[in-house]
């Protein structure tokens, strides 16, 4: 059945006019480079880190000796070692868990508070978009290394994975419904297959990025969220252990992927 | 509010009297063809010319940001406006260089669907043209 | 390094498990909260989602037999003709809507179907997910057994095809049989663009 | 975001001063709910001499950037540049070149 239906689909290309796809693939890449060169991602970046600065909460001091797992206040490489296991929140944390974690043991705040407006739009980013920008620029270059080693690590790995090939929801859906396969697109996006090394790679070194076709800069967290949303399945929680475990197991897939983020996309 | 919007709304009201100054051709930006926009630049029936350099991909992604690098061999040169034919108001910019500066530029432009996009420069007063036509929409079977 | 090396000692032998389908269901359960319409019900998987995760989209064929056999019970086939209106049919084909959060409950849906297929030639962006249909009736023909195949398969993929990745669009309640007829139609009917070569 | 901070970064390549510029701005056009709003001129200044004068339209897409090129140049030589918007509403950027 499956090779029909690849048959079928490659009649399809071959009834496409004109345009090669190859040349096709060269100008949009041409494109996309273009785009990455005028992207607007550093104004992101600086706003995150007057955020990063300011002071905030009931304690009135802000998030600059934050430990992002290099030490309170180091930046460098942070995210590109994320997510990890912390010891004094005995969990493994992406890059919006640990921004809470810090909000609430530095800054004060309540989860409810500094979660209400996680997501932002076009005129208004959120506070996370920004401080996301702004954490991911400091790890430019530094090769993607996800914890594996302490068990909580390798659990949310295991966990994720099995998320990610879990068909549950209104639609019967999992991720590998749209992610499992090569070659295949929704509508004319072309759709990676994550759970393998030479796809997973570039998509998770270039998250968080700035989408130019909506002017947002959008998060990991995001990008689950709405994934399933179009899964049709309840809100996953923000930075609950389930959303985690999906980054842990990709970030995983993509280790040693130097990150080039945030990045610029469609 | 952060303190560097704060200091942006500064630098708003501040800098207010100086940009006030800045012409702003109402007539070219409002007119509903190239060729109408070119008069009101004073760049009516511009002639070929293979020394503007247009780089920009065959294929846009997304209308919404189409990047454009332009530049300029012709001696001379002291302006250049790009100019999308398809977009309802086809100027999109228009670009003065000052003694100093090289007749170059690099922008991102919205477009309405697939177009000719045109570059008019003006060199020694006189008006030359090149054109480029730019596909909106994923290619494949895209159009 | 030198953090990892006591701890290495002491817990080392403790590998994190496989986690099994009904595990993630309970992370799932705990992780997830109802949104507008989509409410917690649809993380409890209900046989046909475990088989499949479970095997990983390959049932054992004894087993997706009698399956499929209980799904095919699911589809109430309307009496007389499947056939609708393909121009309607091709609005549901394009829309994308339905059972998300952001949608509001109650309004009409449609089948997303050009995410995943081919169909009418003159729409270019269309994935490739499932099978292209174009000239799916000019190849089939437009029959009642043809118009009944693919209203049972729109209704409920799951009935032919245990671990097909199309949803079941009658039975998850994204589409209405009016709805389903218009897409028979939509690939059926000679009329329509599906069918003109 | 709508109307916001600027950057911008300048620095010597091939012999000439390459000045990147972003600026956050909607740009909205007038089909958009949010009705027209959009950047009208910008000036870029080299040690206080205006060396490009722009003047841009709706279809400049949302947050724009640019990229200018002045012949020679020196580190240290001081950058400025400048906008003005359809409602009146402005901002500057200035640096020094790396």
């Amino acid at each position: 059945m499956k090779r029909f239906v690849a048959g079928l689909a490659s009649l399809g290309w071959a009834l496409c006019p004109s345009v090669s796809a190859q040349d096709t693939k060269k100008e949009i890449q041409k494109y996309q480079q273009m785009i990455a060169e005028g992207s607007p991602v550093e104004l992101f970046e600086l706003e995150g880190e007057a955020l990063w600065k300011k002071p905030q909460g009931p304690n009135k001091v802000s998030l600059e000796k934050c430990d992002l797992g290099q030490g309170p206040g180091v930046l460098k490489g942070a995210y590109a070692r994320l997510p990890r296991y912390f010891r004094d929140a005995d969990r493994v944390m992406d890059l919006e868990a640990r921004l809470l974690h810090c909000m609430a043991t530095l800054q004060g705040r309540s989860r409810d508070e500094a979660t209400k407006r996680v997501f932002g739009n076009e005129n208004q980013p959120s506070e996370m978009e920004y401080l996301s920008a702004y954490v991911a620029s400091h790890s430019r270059g530094v090769r993607l290394a996800a914890g594996t080693a302490h068990p909580k690590e390798k659990e949310s790995y295991e966990l994720g994975r099995a998320l990610f090939f879990h068909r549950a929801g209104a639609w019967d859906m999992s991720c590998a419904s749209c992610h499992g396969e090569a070659d295949k697109r929704i509508r004319m996006q072309d759709l990676p297959v994550l759970y393998k090394r030479e796809f997973a790679r570039p998509i998770m070194a270039t998250w968080p990025a700035y989408r130019v076709s909506n002017s947002q800069f959008k998060t990991m967290q995001w990008r689950i969220n709405d994934c399933y949303r179009q899964m049709r399945y309840p809100e996953p929680i923000f930075a609950s252990d389930a959303t985690i475990a999906l980054t842990t197991f990709l970030t995983v897939t993509a280790a040693g992927e130097p990150y080039r983020g945030p990045g610029t996309k469609r | 509010m952060t303190r560097r919007s704060l200091l942006v709304l500064l630098g708003v009201l501040l800098a207010k009297p100086l940009a006030a100054l800045a012409a702003w051709n109402e007539t070219a930006f409002g007119a509903k063809s190239a060729a109408d926009a070119l008069k009101s630049l004073g760049a009516a029936s511009p002639a070929p010319s293979t020394d503007i350099v247009i780089e920009a991909p065959q294929i846009a992604e997304n209308g919404a940001v189409v990047p454009i690098e332009v530049s300029s061999n012709i001696p001379g040169t002291t302006s250049l406006a790009v100019l999308i034919e398809k977009n309802p108001f086809p100027l999109a910019g228009r670009f003065e260089f000052k003694e100093g500066a090289l007749p170059f530029v690099k922008l991102n432009v919205k477009m309405g669907e697939s177009s000719d996009v045109h570059v008019v420069v003006v060199a020694g007063g006189k008006p030359y043209v090149a054109t480029r036509e730019i596909k909106v929409t994923i290619g494949g079977c895209g159009g | 390094m030198k953090r990892i090396v006591p701890w290495l000692l002491t817990v080392w032998p403790i590998l994190a498990m496989p986690q099994t389908p009904s595990d993630v269901q309970k992370v799932m359960q705990r992780d997830f909260h109802a949104r507008g319409q989509a409410t917690m019900d649809r993380v409890v998987q209900d046989g046909v989602q475990r088989v499949c995760t479970e095997s990983n989209d390959q049932p054992p064929s004894e087993l997706a037999r009698r399956l499929e056999a209980d799904q095919m019970k699911t589809i109430p086939f309307p009496a007389g003709s499947l056939m609708g209106d393909w121009k309607n049919g091709e609005r549901i084909a394009q829309s994308g809507r339905g059972l998300q959060w952001t949608d509001p409950a109650g309004a009409a849906g449609g089948g997303s179907c050009y995410n995943c297929h081919r169909i009418s030639p003159q729409e270019s962006s269309h994935g490739t997910l499932g099978p292209s249909l174009l000239g799916f009736g000019w190849m089939r023909g437009s029959g009642p057994e043809m118009q009944r195949y693919v209203y049972g398969k729109i209704y409920n993929a799951k009935a032919y095809n245990l671990c097909s990745q199309m949803p079941r669009l009658g039975y998850s309640g994204t589409l209405t049989p009016e709805q389903i007829k218009d897409l028979v139609a939509l690939l059926l009917d000679p009329a329509s663009p599906v069918n003109k070569q | 975001m709508a109307v916001g901070p600027m950057k911008m970064r300048a620095t010597i390549a091939g012999g000439n001063t390459d000045v990147r510029v972003l600026m956050v701005h909607p740009m909205t056009t007038a089909q958009m709910k949010e009705g027209l709003h959009h950047i009208k001129n910008v000036v870029v200044k080299q040690n206080g001499r205006t060396v490009v004068e722009a003047e841009i339209g709706q279809a400049i897409s949302r947050n724009p950037v640019f990229f200018f090129r002045l012949k020679g140049g020196a580190k240290g030589d001081k950058i400025e540049v400048s906008w003005l918007d359809n409602k009146g509403e402005t901002n500057k950027v200035d640096g020094v070149v790396a």
